[in-house]
């Protein structure tokens, strides 16, 4: 029984992780159609960004709150930078933006080893994260249940920013029908600069929530990008709902089939389901509009 | 397109490949009269000679070989600096292994074919040397490995200058078993080293009446251990023995003390955590916690002193020594003796001479083993303290000879297949 | 000149194809030292993976991320059958098997004893896994990121498969230490020519057969699938169909050059195939141009080229020059190398407007040479 | 008269509880030039997805003795269905004539793919004189003028043996003169080769000038059906485009065109 409880707990602190991680690439994903590979070095420069700030202020509860508007306000810059320089010019290209990406996360990685060395190194967590809380015999480890929320706060902004504000009916907009929305008057430059400084920030928190769980060094992000490619993957387009309870399902998945056999086989499953969930429900990422058919 | 020239062209080109193989080619079974092809083009002839330095120098592996690499460095210029050996100056030759196996084979063929190195100092993983070993066999070089590997290995070509099982992980088990552990939890990355070790470890304890409570490994670069650390609570076992391998090792730190396990109550006894690590772990994750080696910096003998003093000139004050760069600073210096004793450079001659060379290394004397090119080392245990530092608590008291195969373990009888 | 004509130009194809065999196999062995050569006949392995991505993405239009997959395929069954030739006759087990685990070889290990089934199986198994992955995904117009995506998290998923299971796959080591090749010594420096030359031929012949897929009608419909799917659809054609048997030409290529690699690199393992070797492959296709046929042939060879001679130098100068190829080439140049001509005379159109501008398409599908 | 007609019975289309083709009952014969009109959202593109096998539907749609309701794509354009889309879909960087001999080529077997294309089929060259194109056959698609890309595809309808025809709105951006010339194109289409020809157009003129019949959709239904006359005439119809209430005739003719 407590193991039952911990391991279901394993599964959702595991699959906010990847929701973190995955939510702000459906953003950009769902917008603009961008794969962006580099989503992981944004991730790495906001796990950083808590290392600097917690060196300038020394405290570490003090400096995690810091960290996270910082590291959100990092991820966005360089989103912006990325949006700016390459990416505007291959909205038309969609695969080749992967490529280029890719590019960017290769001298993003070799930037960090060559600023902050190849040594991983060590955010501490403050006091009040360390150790666990017990419920009914069961240990919770409280950065975890710290990532649960932080994930689930993130999802719920997130949400209440494309439902009611002008900039989320603007987005909502340009996700449905790009065309249509700068016929109707939404400069969707401008729409896309802002989506992709949110979706970069929230990669900057996600670095973050990582200080908390493991290693800070330059490869941090690409242990997290094809597993977050996968939650958008299944999630579907341009779906935070989709991104939420693909990131759950998945982690609930790994940590089960983990615990019942090994780590690695059970990544090899969840990829397995993934392949056989699209065979099912494609539809969730696949949309024909006849009209122009492409 | 004209398929008839194409066909014409690809027939007659694998004709001619047909006449190459079955013409001139040797077969397996004539190897030896091949051996011919493994003459050194050595040149020391001059007042200098080459050397290769072959570590990582990118990748995922930098980390651990760039310190390696450094006191390799630092030993070169030092014994530069005393006037070379056998009177000609050392000039390096370095190459990235890029933390792959290919890329190491392939640098270790140019270092030796193409550059003509007297001998190579390198190599991290046990996927590294087993990449390179072939290459080195069949060229008949020399490769100086400073990494304490899973045993079980013996080459002609190679000279282990870290620990093998019986001078680490053997005395780590009776360490435990001296502070009472009656049950262990293995963890380890899923890989060769962790997979020999804990084969090692299941023997020793079957032998030694404790139980293995659980064997958990985790992909190479892994960083969610909450399944695994679940487990490891729910065994309940005296101690924890662990494999794993870098970033892992600070994902699992992290999780295991948020679970609210401590040093005190199921202390996780380590294999791969040096000083260098420490740092990135984060001491309060892991303070207090043992580790098993042969060196650290903390030792206090006149020899590591001075060792510590030149590191830290060179490369600056907040670096730290541990093991594997000792290790290699030793390497070189094990080198320079045998050539000395020899009184040459050739493979052959280092080889036969190789025996009972000894050096007043940092970690104290160490003495090559010519029979299975691994050296006597002391086995040491040692706690992470606050300050980032790993003291010893625990001592094998003498140097251990090596014993790779571990054919003096009665217990150990069966696992070298 | 027109660079279709020069396409269809059966001379200059022939004169061509001429011209490369004589580089490669007269005047490359006469200049290079057997050490350089042999890298040489690595880079070739690296050539053949390119010209199927050529085929599978430049015209297909399917970004293959995971070619690493088929290339360890391949590589894999090829070290497979070589480390059971090499066993000790007494046993029949591999040293490295031997070494850590008593179990001895597993089932699946067996096939490849005979040296028939593995030639077989290095070309079937590699098209199998391709048809039965692409037939999954494009029957369900599973597509463009998410096929990409699909394609990289299987590179991912093989690495781990082959890291997790070192009793019979050698782990994170590989499979290496390989005496002989079919009962010839890998030693002899005449049998390591033998392979090399091999290799050549091999890496034209696939050139040929992707110059042959190019022109023909296929290759015509492969680029409409391309361009227009559904629209090919409508005029009664089974994309999928069409994809797929790219894609599976493609992984054969992929697996071949695996099998070739393997001897004559003395080595394999999951770093050679998983996901960074496996977009790793794509930049010299990018540079030399995805849709032409020689350029990722040429491209390859020029990048994995510049890797080695890089890194002797400047350790981690490679990394930020591949993100950097990445980065440019592919934003400002998707042509590639082969389509700077086009771009530039378009430059200079713009620069003098009173020359009517010419419509210049990029990537240009003639781009042949 | 021959056994090529398009009989739709109690077709439906639902996307998750929203009906966008609702119960239409519709029969087109060959040699009909049959216009498809409605305001936005009536189903018409919905309808033809259908009958192309584009989007799931209940019911029947039969044609030449087959139904085509759940059959795949690329099976029922094998059966002789062909449509355009609203965006000309033409493969830009093939040229004309390799376009033509794509569509042309669909029951090819592996050995004539494989091979590459020595000479231009007797079809396409004659669909490349039917559609004006013969001087720009050797041109990359993608150059040609959005008119030429429509009759394109009109041809490559043609070459592939369609001998039902759906078009979405052909002349959507074209001028007078394309228009009119377009309209020229598919009645000699639909009369002398006998095929059964449907257009879903917005463009009033242009339905007026060219229809032998018109199907009102509205909201899924169809609303009326008969000869451009009867339709304009019919005051459901003018109540659809023009909202209730009486209409006077300059307005209804300024929308629905004169004649009314």
């Amino acid at each position: 029984m407590e193991i039952l409880l911990s391991q279901l707990f394993n599964g959702l602190s595991g699959g906010s992780i990847l929701l973190l991680a995955a939510l702000g690439l459906a953003l950009t994903f769902g917008q603009m159609g961008v794969i962006n590979m580099a989503h992981g070095e944004f991730i790495m420069a906001g796990a950083y960004t808590a290392y600097v700030v917690q060196n300038l202020l020394g405290d570490a509860g003090l400096s995690l709150l810091v960290s996270l508007p910082a590291a959100f306000v990092v991820g966005g810059l360089l989103g912006i930078a990325l949006e700016a320089l390459l990416l505007r010019r291959m909205y038309h290209r969609p695969l080749d933006t992967l490529l280029v990406t890719f590019g960017v996360s290769l001298v993003l990685q070799q930037l960090a080893r060559d600023v902050f060395g190849t040594a991983g190194v060590d955010v501490a967590a403050p006091a009040w994260l360390s150790g666990p809380v017990v419920v009914f015999g069961t240990a919770f480890p409280k950065t975890r249940l710290f990532i649960l929320a932080l994930a689930l706060v993130a999802v719920a902004v997130l949400a209440s920013l494309l439902a009611f504000t002008p900039l989320g009916r603007r987005i909502r907009a340009t996700v449905q029908n790009r065309s249509l929305a700068e016929s109707s008057g939404i400069s969707s430059r401008r729409t896309d600069r802002v989506t992709f400084f949110v979706g970069s920030g929230l990669a900057g928190v996600a670095g973050v929530a990582l200080t908390l769980m493991g290693s800070i060094s330059s490869n941090l992000g690409t242990a997290y990008i094809v597993d977050a490619f996968l939650v958008v993957v299944v999630g579907g387009i341009g779906q935070i709902k989709g991104a939420v309870i693909a990131a759950f399902v998945l982690g609930v998945a790994q940590s089960w089939i983990e615990y019942s056999t090994t780590a690695s086989i059970a990544k090899v499953v969840v990829l397995a389901i993934v392949v056989a969930f699209l065979q099912l429900r494609p539809q969730g990422i696949f949309v024909v509009r006849t009209r122009s058919l492409v | 397109m004209n398929i008839s020239s194409a066909r014409r062209l690809v027939a007659v080109a694998t004709a001619s490949a047909m006449v190459l193989l079955s013409g001139c080619g040797a077969r397996v079974s004539d190897d030896t009269a091949t051996a011919g092809e493994g003459t050194s083009c050595v040149d020391t002839s001059g007042s200098s000679v080459k050397i290769g330095f072959l570590n990582s120098r990118s990748g995922t592996m930098a980390i651990s070989e760039n310190t390696v690499y450094n006191s390799l460095k630092l030993a070169a210029d030092q014994i530069n600096a005393a006037g070379g050996v056998e009177g000609k100056q050392l000039t390096i030759v370095a190459e990235d292994g890029a933390s792959e196996p290919t890329v190491f084979a392939e640098k270790a063929e140019k270092l030796i074919r193409g550059d003509c190195v007297a001998a190579v100092f390198g190599g991290w993983t046990s996927s590294s040397r087993k990449a390179m070993l072939p290459v080195f066999e069949s060229n008949n070089a020399l490769l100086f490995y400073p990494v304490q590997y899973e045993g079980l290995e013996s080459s002609k070509n190679i000279f282990y200058t870290g620990a093998t099982t019986n001078q680490q992980i053997v005395p780590a088990l009776d360490y435990l078993k001296e502070k009472g552990a009656k049950s262990l939890f293995l963890v380890g990355s899923d890989y060769v080293f962790p997979q020999t070790a804990n084969k090692i470890i299941k023997a020793y304890a079957k032998a030694n009446g404790i139980e293995v409570k659980g064997e958990e490994y985790a992909p190479l670069g892994h960083t969610d251990f909450s399944t695994i650390v679940s487990k490891v609570k729910a065994a309940g076992a005296d101690a924890v023995f662990n494999t794993l391998n870098g970033d892992s090792n600070v994902a699992f730190f992290k999780e295991y003390k948020n679970a609210g396990l401590t040093a005190e109550a199921m202390p996780v006894l380590s294999v791969s955590i040096a000083e260098e690590e420490v740092g990135g772990i984060g001491i309060g994750n892991i303070v207090g916690q043992p580790v098993a080696w042969n060196y650290y910096q903390t030792i206090d003998s006149p020899q590591n002193k001075k060792f510590v003093a030149d590191f830290k000139t060179a490369y600056g004050d907040a670096k730290v020594t541990s093991d594997p760069m000792e290790a290699a600073y030793t390497s070189l210096y094990l080198w320079k003796g045998m050539v000395e004793k020899a009184k040459s450079f050739a493979v052959a001659d280092i080889q036969k001479a190789a025996g009972g060379v000894s050096f007043e290394a940092p970690e104290g004397t160490v003495t090559v083993n010519g029979d299975n090119h691994h050296i006597a080392k002391t086995a040491l245990i040692g706690k992470i303290a606050q300050d980032g530092l790993i003291y010893t608590d625990w001592t094998s008291g003498k140097p251990i000879e090596p014993d790779p195969f571990l054919k003096s373990y009665p217990w150990a009888a069966g696992l070298s297949g | 000149m027109n660079l279709k004509s020069f396409l269809t130009g059966r001379w200059a194809v022939v004169g061509g194809f001429v011209l490369a065999a004589v580089l490669l196999l007269v005047v490359a062995p006469a200049l290079l030292t057997p050490f350089r050569l042999g890298l040489l006949g690595k880079y070739l392995c690296f050539a053949m993976v390119a010209v199927g991505i050529g085929l599978a993405w430049g015209r297909g239009g399917m970004l293959v991320l995971g070619q690493g997959v088929f290339f360890g395929l391949g590589a894999y069954i090829m070290a497979m059958h070589l480390k059971l030739a090499d066993a000790p006759a007494s046993t029949g087990v591999p040293d490295f098997m031997a070494l850590i685990s008593s179990d001895g070889v597993p089932f699946w290990w067996e096939p490849f004893r005979s040296g028939a089934v593995t030639l077989v199986a290095i070309v079937v198994v590699p098209a199998l896994a391709a048809v039965l992955l692409g037939l999954a995904t494009f029957r369900r117009r599973v597509r463009g990121a998410y096929f990409a995506i699909l394609s990289q998290a299987l590179a991912a998923a093989f690495a781990i498969l082959l890291i997790g299971n070192p009793r019979s796959t050698g782990g994170s080591t590989g499979l290496n230490n390989f005496k002989g090749f079919f009962g010839f010594s890998l030693r002899d420096p005449a049998n390591r020519l033998t392979l090399y030359v091999i290799a050549v031929v091999a890496l034209l012949a696939m050139v040929a057969v992707a110059r042959q897929l190019m022109v023909s009608r296929y290759g015509e419909l492969l680029v409409a699938c391309r361009d227009a799917e559904e629209r090919v659809r409508f005029l009664g054609y089974d994309p999928a169909a069409i994809k797929t048997f790219a894609y599976a030409v493609a992984a054969v290529m992929a697996g071949v050059a695996g099998a070739l690699f393997v001897p004559i690199v003395g080595i394999i393992s999951p770093n050679d195939v998983g996901i960074v070797p496996s977009i790793g492959l794509l930049i010299g296709v990018a540079i030399g141009g995805r849709t032409t046929l020689l350029g990722p042939v040429l491209g390859a060879i020029a990048v994995a080229w510049a890797e080695t001679s890089l890194s002797e130098r400047f350790p981690s100068g490679w990394t930020y020059a591949q993100g950097l190829l990445f980065m440019l080439v592919v934003a400002f140049l998707p042509g590639g190398l082969a389509s700077l001509g086009p771009v530039l005379r378009g430059w200079r159109d713009r620069l003098r407007p009173a020359v009517p501008a010419e419509k210049t398409s990029v990537p240009s599908l003639s781009g042949g040479s | 008269m021959n056994a090529d007609y398009l009989e739709l019975t109690n077709l439906t289309v639902s996307f998750d509880g929203f009906v966008a083709v609702d119960r239409v009952n519709m029969s087109v014969l060959p040699g009909d030039l049959r216009f498809l009109i409605g305001p936005n959202g009536a189903g018409k593109t919905t309808l033809i997805d259908a009958v192309s096998g584009l989007v799931p539907a209940t019911g029947s749609a039969r044609w030449a003795g087959e139904d085509l309701v759940g059959r795949k794509v690329h099976r029922i354009a094998r059966l002789g269905v062909g449509r355009t889309f609203q965006t000309a879909t033409v493969f830009e960087e093939l040229t004309v004539t390799q376009n033509l001999d794509i569509a042309a080529g669909a029951r090819r077997g592996v050995l004539t793919l494989a091979r590459r294309r020595t000479r231009v089929p007797e079809v396409v060259v004659k669909a490349m004189e039917t559609i004006g194109l013969t001087d720009l056959a050797e041109v990359p698609a993608g150059t040609l003028s959005h008119g030429q890309k429509q009759w394109l595809e009109i041809g490559m309808l043609l070459v592939q043996d369609a001998r039902l025809l759906m078009l979405d709105e052909p002349v959507a951006g074209m001028s007078a003169e394309e228009k009119d010339e377009t309209g020229r194109l598919l009645r000699r289409i639909a009369a002398d080769a006998d095929l059964t020809v449907v257009v879903v157009e917005h463009d009033m003129d242009f339905m007026r000038a060219f229809a032998t019949s018109v199907t009102v959709l509205h909201a899924g239904k169809v609303l009326a059906e008969g000869s451009v006359e009867q339709v304009q005439a019919d005051p459901r119809v003018q109540e659809v485009y023009l909202g209730p209430g009486e209409h006077s005739k300059a307005v209804t003719e300024a929308v629905l065109g004169e004649g009314v």
